[in-house]
């Protein structure tokens, strides 16, 4: 993980506390803090994506608290991207007095510990675990980034509403369910907007050639190349397809963005890919920039969308909690309750890194309106 | 066409596998170990060569190595530290220690390079080969491996059957005490096995990277399964046998995913291996252990 | 030569060598004579350097090899043939012996291959065979063969005589007269006691980790208490 | 007290392995109630006791039979969906949930009995590191085959599709319980501490018994020497087959009482490094060492939990711990030390130089 | 020792037991390795309770000819009758229930296990019950433990071992190994009893011991015995009837007397006598 200005060891684990300079338990001026829980892979395969939200998360905390109404604390714990791992770390939380879960940042996980949240009746926000199970049935689980569901569907929509493409082929990560998701919602969608997929192939977290997936997508005749999948593999998939002098248009999603600020990368790679993403680490407006900068400052690094997601879920708890008046010394029922009300209710909506005007349904999903995004001389552009 | 495009691709990747393989069978035949951390040695040696290339700016050769150099060391002191005491302890205990190490570098590497990924420049910038008017490329780095897997082959078989460090190198493998009683050092002919085996690490490192550009701290530990399947394959302590059955697992990981499913890719190169085993089962290339009665 | 002085070997909590002293002089045959179990092997492995001795001193040549580890013990000259063989299975049968002659020059190593084929002309007729498939006889004859080729100052061999055809066995006691008589100092282990006491210059006799008692070959062999224990008949 | 001396050493080290787990079980029952139990510790239990029975299995297999399995997360895994599936479908016939836990379980334990059978027969003609690879090629094939399986429930029973969830077919109200990749979801959570501890008890008999059996000497024959074993008239195959199925059947049931702990479960979770994971905890408590596998199997669940606070830094002090750990266990001084202490602590065997495989 | 009685005509080594059909038959048995002829035409017949022995020259195929017995090998060529049963398709485990046991040149013991372990693992096939009595300590399991720890015991004090039951037998002294491989083949209730070296490793005494015990086994269970040894004092002091073998093929058949005689034998084997 990357370097904390701010932590302080409590007991039950690694607390980044309210005010940096003064105090290490995290009561300061204003009361007792709330003490929010973050659940993600911060170690293993999938560290990068549990990084990035504890590390947006981190900023959101530090600003948030500064700002000197309400005070939070927040207590990030590694799961691997396990389920048990993550149930365990959930219990770890509980164990420290968690009052919010942020998390978790990974679907399968998340799969694990919402109905825990939701039996605890724990409000859960969490940044970027996408799949429509971990929200459903769960009344106090609700979800900052889009759903799978919303993503397949509006990826094709995009697709067939601009004209981007006919005969569409699609490279998946089977054993991922994100991508999965994502494809199964793109197919029905596409089928009903008349698009025509042309060839289907898979690739598993394992894969590191992708010469057959392209070579079909090409030999099949695809104008458009449909990846609904993480940048890692992409960056692959791009760098093998210029190798093959294979030029088609290529659309993502969300999980692709990041591809830019891959260290090292060679952006002219991903020259004219198109994306849906609601965040753009090189957006001019002054929370991105200021958000951006600060990242690199204490990360060393550009932001990307889990980083993103981080900072807006800290910030929606925020502007929920004080709608609600949540005070550190409510149970975490309580604030269950409360947040529930918030939320779901018609006037609160929220603007956030990775959209604006924020609303979310009773089943706990986000509206927010998604951004297509084109890449040009190795940046982001509205498209 | 398309056959021959994947023959390639599935060379391609072979090519890889075995430069691994060679480096797993190399430790296994000698130590006797399973060294599971061979795999992230690999990795070691792509982020040294990274951070020589894209961060200090030095030369591909130099970078090259400068990665061997570290990977080399590194083995050393992991063989010092973390085997070495272990010399009289069943094999299995060696082995997870082995896994040990293994967490130790991804987590080293997690720390010292963060989760975020990296992107690789080949090292290998030179024109690809096109061949049939450019219908049919071999990228650079293929030609680079395949060249490499060759020439590391034949030098580690005439090292093991024709040197005398070779031969005592075998000596240590079949029985560590009679070796001592030759006069042959086995602490000495244990570390050379492992600093041979790591420098190959770092150039398979290298030559990975190249061929799939991302850097990850987990990024050894598939290939290194894989490459360790490659070698049991091939006959696990046979060196030619490493090689081809690197290269005939990266062709049916190709050839399975082109012509039976992408979904099951996995299943399938598994799957071959399982049969191809049951037919012959000391691998393809493994010598038939006789035991005299 | 060789100086043992009071050691005591253990495995584990099995006490096996209880304080033995002896010595070797240079130009002597020694032979260490025990029943099964006695603590014979274990004796020769601890010189060797192969086991840890819990106490007591070990002297070759007048420096100290105790804790010295084997590989350089065999560079000092001093060489062993380990009970069981212990031949490298997976080598062939040339491989072994020259690994037998590892801490040697090559052209020095070259002169003793010729000279252990022409003691053996089984192991030439087999030189490129598998040594694990051999037979036991023809195992047993690589390990003394490649024992041979280092050259020792002062040979240890561990029941050499194992498993030979009787033939065999009369040449094997002959070569150690000829090695000794051209300046190999030696010592035997040997089951056949009235084998080894005769070409033999002093004896020590084990019982049980302990010598009970030690004298010239010849008296030995006619004592009475040796003969009814040792030597049968 | 006269009595328990008399019994055999072996008797008596069961015993003294069954009195732990007991042991451990009412203490955690009594913190259970006065509320001293922590949720996190709570939480782990039932994945401690599906570990335990894992590393008891496979310990029969590494220690006991004597040959290297790297795939023995695909046993647990079968075990976990077909306990899944079985429980899914069963909800409304069988309403006691206990009842039910049951006969997921057995169903579990059969399947990946079954399952040991079809990869046992070719795969035991292996042997070393060629078997190690073909059950680990095992586990590889099992993964990917599920995370491509999708199985829906409905009124007209099971439905099977290696396509998608939509490609079931379900009829209104229908239920997928197995979708692809995204794994087993709401899974209503059905296993308790109580069978784990049950299903703790049942393995140790098992294994226990078996290795004091006649067909567990066989066993140990054919681990230390296969020629003398054939020649003494024992089957290889025979016991080779019965120790590798008994241990896929064990490693079912504990992947049953896992799957079960949990809302969600996927087949990643059953990979190569769980397998490594379970072969860590048989290495470390000793191989062919039963009560050894017990303990390794709770402390190192736990280990990483009690890391928690070291941030940054956690995984890395585990590794640095388990090679520590490893290289302490295999020391000579150390060993003798421990050696001297059991001593101590059990003079009646200090002169009894067999080293069983006892637990 | 026991009285010799005449060759039958068809006997090629002197048989005790005239009346009885004998319980090896042994026809042109031969077996290649690779361009090896390790074993050539290799006839024998062994009498019910005889002890004969098979000796020659290092390589000379000794070991090999039990190893075909045994089905450690399937012979190339010929034919191996054991009481009258053709042991062709059978393989070792087979041959094992059939009748045949063996020890090891290269010494075979279960050796992290304990001595009385060792022999109860021979006593496998005797006193049976199935793995789930086993695991449910039915009463059939407790009754054949039972029978089998006092038929151990029994074994092993033909050679005095009993206090030796516990012990770990890997740690056993070179000589106990050997002679715990004796009980364990006894074990298994042969007919036929091969000892590949037995005296290997033992001192003169314990050698004299060991003859004495061969004897007694031989007396005890009514089985006969065939053992490869160098040990002249061995062979010449109780073997019935011996044959010679020399490259591969049997040069010599015939009592004690004659094969201490016979210059071929001397020649290939014995060397120059000595005397004692
Ligand atoms: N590896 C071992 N572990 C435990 N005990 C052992 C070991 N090796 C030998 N011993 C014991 O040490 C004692 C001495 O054994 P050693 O092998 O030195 O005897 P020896 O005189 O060479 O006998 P032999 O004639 O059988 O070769 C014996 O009681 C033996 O049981
Ligand atoms: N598996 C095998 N492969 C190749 N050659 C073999 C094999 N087994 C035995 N031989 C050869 O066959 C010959 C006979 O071996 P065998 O072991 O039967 O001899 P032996 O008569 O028992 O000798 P010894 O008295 O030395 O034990 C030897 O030359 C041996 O090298
Ligand atoms: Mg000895
Ligand atoms: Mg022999």
């Amino acid at each position: 993980g990357g370097t904390a200005t701010t932590t302080t060891t409590a007991a039950g684990g690694e607390t980044t506390t309210a005010a940096p300079d003064e105090s290490t338990d995290g009561s300061t001026d204003g009361g007792a803090a709330i003490k929010i829980g973050g659940i993600g892979p911060l170690t293993g395969a999938a560290a990068v994506y549990g990084n990035a939200v504890y590390n947006g998360s981190k900023i959101a905390l530090e600003e948030i608290n500064a700002l000197g109404d309400l005070q939070f604390e927040l207590n990030f714990q590694d799961d691997e991207h396990d389920g048990e791992k993550a149930v365990n770390a959930y219990n770890t939380l509980k164990d420290w007095g968690m009052q919010i879960l942020n998390g978790t940042v990974t679907t399968t996980p998340a799969n694990s510990v919402t109905p825990e949240a939701f039996a605890d009746r724990i409000f859960t926000l969490t940044p970027s675990a996408s799949s429509p199970t971990v929200v459903e049935g769960k009344d106090n689980v609700f979800q900052l980034c889009f759903s799978d569901l919303n993503q397949g569907i509006a990826a094709a929509q995009y697709i067939a509403d601009n004209k981007l493409g006919e005969k569409i082929a699609i490279i998946y990560n089977n054993a991922d369910a994100y991508s999965t998701g994502i494809y199964e919602k793109f197919v029905s969608e596409a089928e009903a907007k008349g698009l025509e997929i042309v060839s289907t192939t898979t690739f598993t977290d394992e894969t590191n050639d992708f010469t057959v997936q392209l070579t079909e997508a090409q030999n099949n005749g695809a104008d458009l190349l449909f990846l609904p999948i993480y940048y890692q593999p992409a960056s692959l998939v791009l760098s093998q397809a210029q190798a093959m002098s294979y030029e088609t248009k290529v659309f993502g999603v969300d999980g692709m963005d990041g591809i830019l600020t891959l260290e090292n990368f060679d952006t002219t790679l991903a020259e004219g890919v198109m994306l849906l993403t609601p965040f753009v680490a090189d957006a001019t407006d002054e929370r991105t920039v200021s958000f951006v900068e600060k990242y690199k400052e204490q990360f060393d690094e550009v932001p990307n969308q889990f980083a993103a997601d981080g900072y807006d879920v800290m910030y929606a708890l925020y502007e929920a909690a004080k709608k609600a008046g949540v005070t550190a010394d409510m149970s975490a029922e309580e604030i269950n309750d409360k947040l529930i009300e918030v939320f779901t209710s018609d006037d609160f909506s929220f603007d956030g890194l990775t959209g604006s005007g924020m609303t979310w349904s009773d089943t706990g999903e986000v509206s927010k309106e998604p951004k297509g995004m084109v890449i040009e001389n190795g940046a982001y552009v509205g498209m | 066409m398309d056959f021959i495009a994947y023959l390639i691709s599935g060379i391609s990747l072979g090519s890889v596998y075995a430069i691994i393989a060679l480096g797993y069978t190399m430790v296994y035949g000698i130590a006797k170990m399973l060294n599971f951390a061979h795999g992230d040695v690999i990795m070691i040696g792509g982020y040294v060569s990274f951070v020589a290339t894209a961060n200090l700016d030095l030369p591909p050769a130099v970078s090259i190595m400068i990665a061997v150099a570290v990977c080399t060391t590194l083995g050393i002191v992991i063989e010092k530290l973390a085997y070495k005491p272990l010399r009289a302890a069943p094999s299995l205990a060696v082995l997870i220690t082995a896994i040990g190490v293994s967490y130790f570098l991804q987590n080293a590497a997690l720390l010292i390079w963060s989760s975020n990924p990296k992107s690789y420049t080949s090292l290998f910038k030179f024109e690809p080969l096109k061949l049939l008017d450019g219908e049919l490329t071999i990228a650079s780095v293929t030609i680079v491996t395949v060249i490499t897997g060759v020439i590391v082959m034949t030098t580690l078989s005439l090292i093991i059957n024709k040197t005398k460090i070779g031969k005592a190198m075998r000596a240590v493998s079949e029985d560590k005490d009679a070796a001592q009683l030759m006069g042959i050092g086995v602490n000495k002919t244990i570390t050379i096995t492992f600093a041979i085996g790591s420098g190959l690490a770092a150039i398979a490192g290298v030559l990975l990277a190249s061929a799939y550009p991302i850097l990850t701290p987990t990024m050894g530990a598939m290939p290194g399964i894989k490459a360790f399947t490659a070698a049991v394959f091939g006959g696990i302590g046979s060196i030619p046998g490493a090689m081809l059955g690197g290269i005939l697992l990266g062709v049916i990981e190709i050839l399975g995913r082109a012509y039976i499913s992408t979904q099951l890719s996995d299943a399938i190169v598994f799957s071959v291996l399982i049969i191809v085993l049951l037919v012959k089962p000391t691998g393809l290339l493994g010598k038939k252990i006789s035991e005299k009665v | 030569m060789l100086k043992v002085n009071d050691i005591n070997v253990y495995y584990g909590s099995i006490h096996a060598v209880k304080g033995i002293s002896f010595d070797v002089n240079k130009g002597e045959i020694v032979t260490l004579i025990g029943a099964n179990g006695a603590g014979k092997s274990t004796i020769l492995n601890s010189v060797a350097g192969l086991l840890k001795t819990r106490t007591g001193s070990i002297e070759f040549e007048g420096q100290s090899i105790l804790g010295t580890a084997p590989h350089l013990i065999v560079s000092k000259g001093l060489a062993m043939c380990p009970e069981g063989r212990r031949i490298f299975l997976q080598m062939s049968v040339e491989e072994n012996l020259e690994m037998g002659g590892y801490t040697r020059k090559n052209q020095e190593a070259e002169q003793s291959l010729i000279n252990v084929y022409d003691r053996f002309p089984r192991l030439k007729e087999r030189r490129k065979q598998q040594a694990g498939t051999l037979s036991g006889g023809e195992q047993q004859m690589l390990a003394i063969g490649r024992a041979l080729m280092s050259r020792p100052s002062l040979l240890m061999l561990d029941e050499p005589s194992m498993g030979l055809a009787p033939i065999l066995v009369d040449q094997i006691f002959a070569i150690i007269k000829e090695l000794n008589e051209s300046g190999t100092t030696i010592l035997l282990v040997e089951q056949n006691a009235r084998m080894a006491l005769s070409v033999a210059d002093r004896g020590y006799v084990l019982e049980t980790g302990r010598i009970v008692s030690s004298a010239s070959a010849s008296v030995l062999l006619n004592d009475d208490a040796v003969r009814k224990a040792y030597l049968g008949g | 007290m006269k009595k328990v001396k008399k019994l055999r050493k072996s008797t008596r080290s069961s015993l003294i392995t069954y009195g732990l787990v007991i042991l451990f079980f009412v203490i955690v029952q009594v913190m259970m109630i006065t509320g001293n139990l922590s949720s996190s510790l709570r939480g782990q239990l039932v994945p401690i006791a599906a570990y335990i029975v894992m590393a008891v299995s496979l310990n029969l297999t590494v220690g006991i039979l004597g040959e290297l399995s790297l795939g023995h997360a695909g046993f647990m895994s079968i075990g976990a969906f077909a306990g899944v599936i079985v429980s899914t479908s069963l909800e409304n016939q069988i309403a006691n949930a206990p009842l039910r836990l049951a006969v997921s379980m057995l169903v579990g334990g059969i399947l990946a009995a079954v399952v040991g059978v079809i990869v046992g027969v070719p795969a035991l003609r292996l042997r070393g590191d060629y078997l190690a690879i073909v059950t680990l090629a095992f586990g590889e094939i099992i993964k990917n085959v599920i995370n491509i399986l999708y199985v829906g429930y409905d009124s007209s029973g099971l439905s099977l599709s290696l396509k998608s969830a939509n490609a079931l077919g379900l009829e209104e109200g229908g239920k997928v319980v197995l979708n692809g990749p995204m794994g087993a979801v709401g899974i209503s959570r059905i296993s308790t501490v109580t069978a784990g501890f049950v299903l703790i008890i049942v393995t140790l008999f098992i294994v226990l018994n078996l290795m004091h059996s006649r067909s567990g000497r066989a066993i140990m024959a054919v681990r230390d020497n296969r020629i003398a074993a054939e020649s003494v008239g024992i089957s290889i195959t025979k016991y080779k087959l019965m120790a590798f199925v008994i241990s896929a059947a064990l490693a079912g049931l504990a992947g049953s009482l896992y799957a079960l702990n949990f809302s969600t479960v996927v087949a990643k979770k059953f990979d190569f490094n769980t397998s490594i994971l379970v072969l860590v905890f048989v290495v470390l408590g000793g191989i062919g060492n039963i009560r050894g596998s017990i303990i390794a199997a709770a402390v190192l669940t736990v280990l990483p939990e009690l890391l928690r606070q070291f941030n940054d830094y956690r995984m890395l002090l585990y590794a640095i711990i388990l090679i520590l750990v490893m290289i302490a266990t295999n020391n000579e001084k150390i060993k003798n030390l421990i050696n001297r202490v059991t001593l101590m602590l059990d003079l009646k065997t200090k002169n009894d130089p067999k080293k069983g495989g006892a637990a | 020792m026991e009285k010799m009685v005449p060759v039958p005509s068809r006997g090629i080594i002197p048989e005790r037991d005239v009346n009885s059909s004998p319980i090896l038959e042994v026809s042109h048995l031969g077996i290649t390795f690779g361009g090896l002829v390790a074993v050539d035409d290799f006839n024998i017949v062994i009498g019910k309770t005889e002890i004969a022995g098979l000796i020659g020259p290092n390589g000379a195929g000794k070991t090999t000819v039990f190893n075909l017995l045994t089905k450690v090998y399937q012979q190339t060529k010929g034919a191996i009758l054991l009481d009258g049963l053709d042991t062709k398709g059978m393989n070792t485990v087979q041959v094992n229930q059939t009748g045949i046991a063996r020890t090891f040149q290269n010494i075979r013991l279960f050796s992290s296990l304990s001595v009385e372990d060792n022999v109860k693992i021979g006593l496998h096939n005797q006193y049976k019950y199935d793995t789930l009595s086993g695991i449910l300590r039915l009463p059939n399991y407790w009754k054949a433990e039972k029978q089998s720890k006092e038929k151990a015991r029994e074994l092993l004090s033909i050679f005095n071992m009993e206090h030796m039951a516990k012990y770990k037998a890997g740690s056993l002294p070179y000589g106990a190994q050997r002679r715990l491989e004796i009980v364990r083949a006894l074990a298994t209730n042969p007919k036929l009893l091969l000892l590949d070296e037995p005296a290997a490793g033992m001192n003169p005494r314990e050698t004299e011991e060991l003859m004495e015990n061969i004897r007694k086994i031989r007396d005890t269970f009514q089985i006969a015995v065939l053992l490869i040894e160098h040990d002249m004092s061995l062979v010449m002091g109780i073997c019935e009837g011996i044959a010679v073998l020399n490259y591969g093929k049997i040069i010599a058949k015939g009592t004690p007397e004659e094969i201490q005689s016979n210059p071929e034998v001397i020649e290939a084997y014995l060397g120059k006598q000595k005397e004692d």
